[in-house]
């Protein structure tokens, strides 16, 4: 992975992406329930293809972020620059229209459907047949679906899933169920992908496995991804920038290694014995 | 040491699915006994089965002398034996502290409050939040709730599955450690872990699981050491 | 290639329901001919394909779109009262009667989406029991209205009135709609072969539908809104395109059933004919359509087959209701019926799933 | 009591409708069969009909000669059911028909009738519908406009009431008619109607605003096109209210004295049109209560005797042409029109003169103007 | 006056709503069923009643006690035999149960006690000794007789009150109530906790069933005409004042019901008698789009 340099007004950004603006910028992000400030003044920045790293205790609002950034949740306050657009007052769906996908914390899989069709579905807006030529199976129907049955394959094969496409969502097993997911998600053709603890449930070696494949996805489409994730091993290896959270605030940002050592950090999150 | 669970040759169905083919294990008073394996091993079946959620085709399961097989899970709880079920299972819609007292439901009234001290000892992010709806907890906020509601029902043999999933690793510790402290104020564990590693560094022994069979058991050092299971399970 | 096994799987299935369809038009058609249907049937085929198409568009409703819908009856109700009309309207126009129906049933159709549509703005906006009381609400309030509007047809074109009959129509004018008192002296030129087509087109429409990217969508939407939404679905659309389409079909099949008798009035679309056609789609199954009209055919037959019972009639109804409810949801007789699908299907994996 | 009335209504029709009655035994026997709510909102009336045709098959089969074979079958007062229970007749070989009970079902299977050929002649179905244009569907009840204007006529004539309240259902044929007819009616005789008010089965149960809206507009006789299970309540919540005006009913209100636990004080000087009283001096009608009660235990209301007089008038309407219970259904239709448009008859539910009928179909007999008083019916001359 | 005339006969009518709305809750809340029978089992503690005091001239009372027994045994009944088997099944197999269930009550008490329409008697009145005999009163006069306010009506607010309040105690502040709520959210966690899951529901329609008779006798008493449809229609309309109020609300299902009954009679008074339920429903609508979740219901975000 690139080495990671400072850039005024912009932290540390991948070198690679140092002449390009920033996919993600917030800016005094911030939301409360009730009295209780989830996220405070939270400021990110993204490069256009870098992997960055969510981390902090649990309840310290990484999820929340997550929601701020695809509007499930609306921000108190704050700005989040998309590609320098403001998402302001966009909906959840038109935020992913214009680049964000996510995966989610506890899975949200479309149970009943065929695992092809959880990743077709995700393709809809490429897709542009109306209802009629659907009813009507008119020429575009075929044609898309094919299009669209062949780039699901592709998609899926890329974690060697293909086998399972007819299956149904619901019956796959845990670790399937999540790469699942992020396939889902890419098929969206996002600009930056959220994975919220992509290995939570996987044991080490699936955990190495899935590794590979998010550096994999970023070689490949070039995107930039950001994830939440409790396991060390995976944040200190994948990551090249790290932001962590404590009760909303941002207590640190820097490279593994500064994360790593950073006593705060250590304090509040990592522990004393070190893992990975 | 006495036995206080024993599981003889288990066999689960889900519909046509055969979860679980023949298991056997035994957990004997005051151990930590773990059981690893990948996902979809069947665990989680194994521990449902024992609380009585699942029934077993064939086989038997008794608890501190006494069969279990055909009694209904209330029961197996008031017996003593209490679950942390995979994936939390706290009532959403329920307060934190309504959750802790659904755990201690059991236990004489007279009790409740000492034993929510203690919890809030243990977990004290949860005294926080006792009054904040549990479905708008964090993922791990609730696995701690969910631990706490066990411990509420002073369990002769406590049964967790993954707690440690989605846990920050400070709390992974604390948990291990608070498991720790439980065995060594004498009460007897039945843990299932992804986390293979630091289960089988505490447990006294362990069984491992693979689609439905057990390959191997032995203690916690042995397993540790066994090149196999480093491969399969410690990304060694 | 996998994929053409799901393909095929649903595509076969399918296939079997357009089959037994027409299977069963045939053998009742030529059973017909040798006059060995009874009366009592005779006279219920209509009603049947007009309860099939019902029980299959509220099927696109709660099966594949996951809302539950208490007032479809209403959308019966619009299609029945502007189909009729429509139809009386075009009486001399068009002498031919199976295209004055089918125009009529257009019509039906028409106004009955338009009453979806408007319904489905503010309906689609709840979730749950929420939407539902809704919908039996708007179910209510068509039923009033109906009962309250007078329509009259006369030299001078159509005149409405509400509450009280202030058409005062022209010589040779004819009060169609006269509230309370409903349509009478309907033309009954309803058929079964009319009826047979229209659940045909219906078949064809919501398998198509459902097997389109607008069906993946709703189905997504029904399964997990956040996560249809964190994919870039547009909630609203595709709700309301479910909606307002079983809102068409069963106008036209309101329209079907109207003309089969030779009178109608708005209380024939009420809360328990909602509800009736609910119970079909749940006995046959959420999303599965051939168990919709197998469910909506037999339960019209049975009151009528169960008269020798006499006035235990509809106590053994309701107790034959209650078994075949716990028996299809019993987990022995699931777990039977799954294993005779794999024996057929050779493949047991989501051959629980219909659509 | 609960136990010996279920009792009774059990075995009473139990007999009846599906197995159908005695007397065929000695083989011939006319095929005679109606339909009727005998379940749902509306089975009070099918019942009464059906038991009330029932006695009156009984009593005509023992007499010997003339033989009926009775079968009713529920339409739930739905038109779809009702052509159900029709063909259901139909298949069983029905050859005569006493129609339907209630107005809307019998429009529809009026229809039918009329396609199939079979004679008709409903006891109770009042609308002008059932019977329009069908050359061979009589009835044995006024219709809704015959009995609507003559409410008015009486109304004005007698001069009861100056200021009138009219409360409806609107979402009901039977009183939706009688309610055109009598207004239409009461303009004419300009009589003052200064409250117009309505319910629906939705909401029958609280009246108060009808009866608040009449009583402060200070209408002195309330009209009430509507049977009696719902006419009971409005007297109740009127007397709770302390409002009292004169109560102007029609013939679906007959039936008002046999509620059980009715406080018959309530419809105290309740007038109406009605051509049947249970307890009417003459001794056909008394043989014929004492037999309703001790077969149903319940005083029989004007539905019944109206389904009893069918009974009666198809009798003599098939004596008269010679009959038999071979003749197709054709034969047997042009018969009963022949002998309907010309025959006279006497029933329970006419004076002596009798009653006779148009050939549209409609009776034509002198109702019998009623008022309640002690709890039981008074004429009114 | 007549505004306060028709305010009063609005709660009259409400207040009914009220109580059959707040069994009705209790079972909807806990069991997450819409039980269509509900308003059945009210039309059977009617006829439990009437026949215990008509018929049989037990006191009143007893006749109440005995219609909630006996519908409270019912209720039980109905539970094991056609709903427990259900527990596995999704919502709406159970629903379509319940309407089967309705179905057979309905037919079922048109067979034992035939389809005559029977008069309820009014229990509550007080006869008053006067100078020309005695009079039954049912009611508070005032202001000199422009105001009607009946005993039944008093009786059943007050009732509902009561009701309100001990449900509202039963299910937040005790265990037996906590714990089906526990059921209601996650019948396996439950269990786990060492609930007996079955006897817990089977409660909760013991205490709607028992609610019901009482609705019942208190249905009949402001609305006398008792036949085996009675039920039904007051049964739907406590369905919709619950989902008014807000589902699983008990002080929701009280508004509701109230609520309901007012708008009605104001539909009715000053709008149209003729348009009132399209009026009703269209207030309904209304205010649930305003209130998504009913008046009282709590919308409860998904945490995501
Ligand atoms: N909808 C909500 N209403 C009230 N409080 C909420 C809501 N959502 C989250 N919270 C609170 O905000 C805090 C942050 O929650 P969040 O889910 O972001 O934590 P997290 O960092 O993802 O933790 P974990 O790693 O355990 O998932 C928690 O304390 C949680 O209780
Ligand atoms: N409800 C169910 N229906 C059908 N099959 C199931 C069900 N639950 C589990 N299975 C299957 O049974 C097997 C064992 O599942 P189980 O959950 O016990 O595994 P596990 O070891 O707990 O996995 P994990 O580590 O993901 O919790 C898996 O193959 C799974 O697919
Ligand atoms: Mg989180
Ligand atoms: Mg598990």
């Amino acid at each position: 992975m690139s080495k990671m340099v400072p850039v005024p007004g912009r932290g540390i950004v991948p070198e690679r992406d140092i002449d390009k603006s920033p996919i993600l910028e917030c800016i005094d992000l911030g939301i409360k329930f009730g009295g209780l400030a989830a996220v405070d003044n939270f400021n990110l920045t993204i490069g256009r293809t870098e992997i960055a790293g969510l981390i902090g205790p649990n309840g310290a609002g990484k999820t929340t972020v997550f929601n701020l950034l695809t509007k499930v949740y609306q921000p108190t306050r704050g700005t989040i620059l998309l590609d320098g657009m403001d998402t302001n007052n966009m909906t959840t769906a038109q935020v992913n229209r214009s680049g964000i996908a996510r995966t989610f914390q506890n899975i949200r899989l479309f149970t009943a459907l065929s695992v092809e069709d959880n990743v077709k579905v995700a393709m809809n807006n490429q897709m542009h047949y109306n209802m009629w030529s659907g009813v009507f199976r008119l020429p575009g129907y075929w044609k898309e679906e094919k299009v669209a049955h062949d780039r699901a394959m592709e998609l899926l094969s890329f974690f060697d899933m293909q086998d399972l496409a007819s299956a149904r969502a619901g019956s796959l097993p845990y670790g399937a169920q999540r790469r699942l997911e992020i396939v889902r998600a890419l098929a969206t053709n996002p600009s930056l992908l959220l994975l919220d603890e992509p290995a939570a449930g996987m044991n080490p070696s699936e955990t190495a496995d899935l590794m590979e494949h998010i550096r994999m996805i970023r070689d490949t489409f070039n995107i930039a991804i950001m994830l939440i994730e409790h396991d060390m091993s995976l944040v200190m290896n994948v990551c090249e920038g790290i932001c962590v959270l404590n009760f909303g605030h941002v207590i640190a940002k820097g490279t593994p290694a500064e994360i790593q050592a950073n006593p705060t950090v250590i304090e509040a999150y990592l522990g004393k014995k070190k893992e990975a | 040491m006495e036995t206080i669970l024993k599981v003889e040759d288990i066999n689960v169905y889900y519909g046509s699915i055969h979860a679980i083919k023949g298991v056997s294990f035994e957990v004997r008073e005051g151990e930590i006994v773990t059981l690893i394996g990948a996902n979809g091993a069947g665990k989680s079946t194994t521990l449902n089965t024992v609380s009585g959620l699942l029934h077993s085709k064939s086989g038997s399961i008794s608890f501190m002398g006494k069969p279990l097989d055909r009694v209904a899970p209330h029961k197996i709880v008031e017996m003593g034996l209490a679950q942390v079920p995979e994936g939390r299972r706290v009532f959403l819609q329920m307060t934190v502290e309504e959750n802790l007292e659904m755990g201690a439901y059991t236990q004489p009234n007279s009790g409740v409050d000492s034993d929510l001290e203690k919890v809030y000892g243990l977990f004290p992010r949860l005294k926080e939040r006792r009054r904040q709806i549990a479905g708008t907890l964090s993922g791990g906020e609730q696995q701690m709730l969910a631990m706490g509601r066990a411990l509420m029902s002073h369990p002769k043999l406590l049964m967790l599955d993954e707690p440690s999933m989605g846990l920050a690793p400070i709390l992974v510790e604390q948990i291990f450690d608070i498991i720790q402290d439980l065995h060594k104020a004498g009460s007897t564990i039945l843990l299932v872990e992804q986390n293979a590693l630091m289960a089988l560094s505490i447990a006294d022994r362990g069984y491992v699981l693979e689609t439905g069979t057990i390959v191997t058991t032995g203690t916690g050092m042995e397993l540790i050491q066994s090149p196999a299971i480093k491969k399969a399970y410690l990304g060694g | 290639m996998k994929k053409l096994k799901t393909g095929s799987r649903v595509f076969r299935r399918n296939l079997i329901t357009y089959a037994l369809v027409i299977a069963a038009y045939a053998v009742l058609q030529i059973l017909n001919g040798a006059g060995a249907v009874g009366y009592s049937l005779q006279g219920m085929l209509v009603p049947i394909c007009a309860y099939v198409v019902m029980a299959i568009s509220l099927n696109l409703t709660v099966g594949v779109l996951g809302e539950l819908s208490l007032g479809h009856a209403g959308f019966m109700s619009v299609g029945a009262f502007t189909g009729v009309t429509a139809a009386v309207a075009l009486q001399d126009l068009i002498p031919l009667a199976p295209l004055r129906l089918a125009i009529a049933m257009l019509v039906g159709a028409a106004f009955a989406a338009l009453a979806g549509f408007l319904i489905g703005i503010p309906v689609l906006r709840l979730n749950g029991d929420y939407l539902a009381i809704v919908t039996l609400a708007f179910g209510e309030i068509i039923k009033s209205i109906f009962n309250n509007l007078y329509v009259g047809l006369d030299s001078r074109g159509f005149h409405m009135s509400i509450l009280s009959d202030k058409t005062n129509l022209a010589e040779g004018g004819k009060l169609i709609i006269g509230g309370p008192m409903g349509i009478g002296g309907i033309q009954t030129i309803s058929t079964f072969t009319a009826g047979f087509l229209l659940v045909l087109i219906t078949l064809a429409v919501v398998f198509n539908l459902v097997n389109s990217r607008s069906g993946r969508a709703i189905m997504a939407i029904r399964d997990n809104r956040i996560a249809a939404e964190s994919i870039g679905l547009n909630i609203t659309r595709y709700k309301m395109m479910a909606f307002v389409t079983s809102a068409a079909l069963a106008g036209a099949a309101g329209t079907l059933f109207a003309m089969n008798y030779s009178t109608i009035v708005a209380n024939k679309f009420d809360f328990n004919t909602s509800i009736l056609i609910l119970v079909f789609v749940v006995l046959g199954g959420l999303g599965n359509m051939l168990g919709s009209i197998i469910a909506a055919a037999a339960l019209t037959i049975l009151p009528e087959a169960l008269r020798q019972f006499s006035d235990y009639r509809m106590l053994v109804y309701a107790i034959v209701l209650i078994l075949v409810m716990l028996a299809t949801n019993s987990p022995q007789v699931r777990q039977f019926i799954v294993k005779i699908r794999v024996a057929i299907a050779g493949k047991g994996k989501g051959a629980a799933e219909d659509v | 009591g609960c136990g010996n009335s279920g009792s009774a209504s059990g075995s009473g029709s139990a007999s009846g409708s599906g197995a159908s009655s005695s007397g065929s035994a000695s083989g011939a026997a006319f095929k005679l069969g109606g339909t009727g709510p005998l379940t749902g909102g509306a089975a009070i009336y099918g019942n009464a009909a059906y038991h009330g045709a029932q006695i009156a098959v009984d009593e005509i089969n023992a007499m010997g000669g003339i033989q009926f074979e009775l079968k009713y079958e529920d339409d739930a007062h739905d038109a779809e059911k009702a052509v159900n229970a029709y063909n259901a007749l139909k298949g069983w070989g029905m050859q005569l028909s006493l129609g339907s009970v209630t107005s809307k079902p019998a429009e529809a299977t009026s229809a039918k009738n009329f396609e199939d050929r079979i004679f008709a002649l409903t006891p109770s179905a009042s609308s002008v519908a059932t019977t329009e244009g069908k050359d061979n569907v009589f009835q044995m009840c006024f219709t809704d406009p015959g009995q609507g204007a003559k409410s008015a006529e009486y109304i004005a004539n007698k001069n009861l009431g100056t200021k009138i309240a009219v409360i409806w259902k609107n979402d009901d044929v039977y009183s939706k008619g009688l309610y055109d007819t009598f207004t239409a009616a009461a303009e004419e005789l300009n009589l003052d109607i200064v409250s117009d008010t309505t319910f629906n089965d939705g909401n029958a149960t609280d009246f108060s605003v009808q009866l608040a809206d009449a009583q402060t507009k200070g209408a002195d006789l309330v009209f009430l096109p509507m049977y009696y299970d719902v006419a009971a309540l409005i007297f109740n919540q009127a007397n709770s209210m302390g409002y009292a005006p004169k109560w102007f009913g029609v013939d679906g209100m007959d039936g008002i004295l046999s509620v059980e636990g009715f406080d018959t004080s309530l419809a105290e000087g309740v007038m109406l049109l009605t051509p049947f009283a249970a307890d009417a001096s003459d001794e056909r009608t008394q043989a014929f209560t004492a037999k309703y009660q001790e077969q149903f235990n319940e005083i029989p209301n004007q539905f019944a005797a109206d389904a009893y007089d069918c009974v009666y008038a198809y009798k003599q309407a098939l004596e008269a042409a010679g009959c038999t219970p071979d003749m197709s259904n054709e034969e047997l239709c042009n018969a009963m029109m022949e002998q309907f448009t010309t025959m006279t008859f006497v029933g329970l539910t006419s004076d002596e003169s009798g009653m006779t009928w148009e050939a549209s179909g409609a009776v034509s007999k002198s109702p019998k103007g009623m008022v309640i008083q002690d709890g039981s019916y008074v004429g009114l001359d | 006056m007549t505004f306060l005339n028709f305010l009063i006969n609005g709660i009259s009518l409400g207040s009914i709503y009220a109580i059959i709305a707040l069994g009705y809750t209790m079972v909807y809340g806990i069991a997450k069923m819409l039980n269509f029978a509900h308003g059945d089992v009210i039309m059977v503690g009617a006829y439990v009643c009437f026949f215990a005091v008509s018929t049989y001239s037990l006191p009143p009372l007893v006749g109440i006690l005995l219609a909630v027994v006996i519908c409270t045994v019912l209720g039980m009944v109905v539970e094991r035999l056609a709903y427990k088997p259900l527990r596995q099944a999704p919502s709406l197999a159970v629903l379509i149960t319940a309407i089967g269930v309705s179905y057979f009550l309905q037919n079922a008490a048109l067979l034992l006690w035939t389809s005559n329409t029977k008069m309820f008697p009014n229990f509550f009145t007080i006869t008053e000794k006067t100078a020309d005999g005695e009079i039954v009163k049912n009611g508070i006069q005032l202001f000199g007789g422009a105001l009607n306010i009946s005993f039944v009506t008093i009786i059943t607010i007050v009732t509902c009150l009561v009701i309100m309040l001990a449900l509202t105690f039963f299910t937040g502040k005790t265990k037996m109530g906590k714990a089906m709520r526990a059921c209601s959210e996650d019948k396996g966690a439950a269990q786990l906790m060492g609930i007996n899951v079955n006897s817990t529901i089977s409660l909760t329609f013991a205490i709607g069933s028992g609610l019901a008779a009482i609705a019942g006798v208190l249905l009949c008493s402001a609305y006398p005409t008792l036949v085996p449809t009675t039920g039904s229609m007051p049964g739907i309309k406590a369905f919709t004042a619950a989902v008014f109020g807000g589902i699983g609300s008990i002080p929701g299902a009280l508004l509701g019901g109230l609520m309901l009954g007012i708008i009605e009679i104001f539909a009715k008074a000053y709008i149209s008698t003729q348009l009132s339920d399209a009026v009703v429903f269209a207030v309904l609508i209304v205010v649930l789009l305003v209130r998504p979740a009913g008046l009282l219901g709590k919308q409860i975000r998904e945490k995501v």
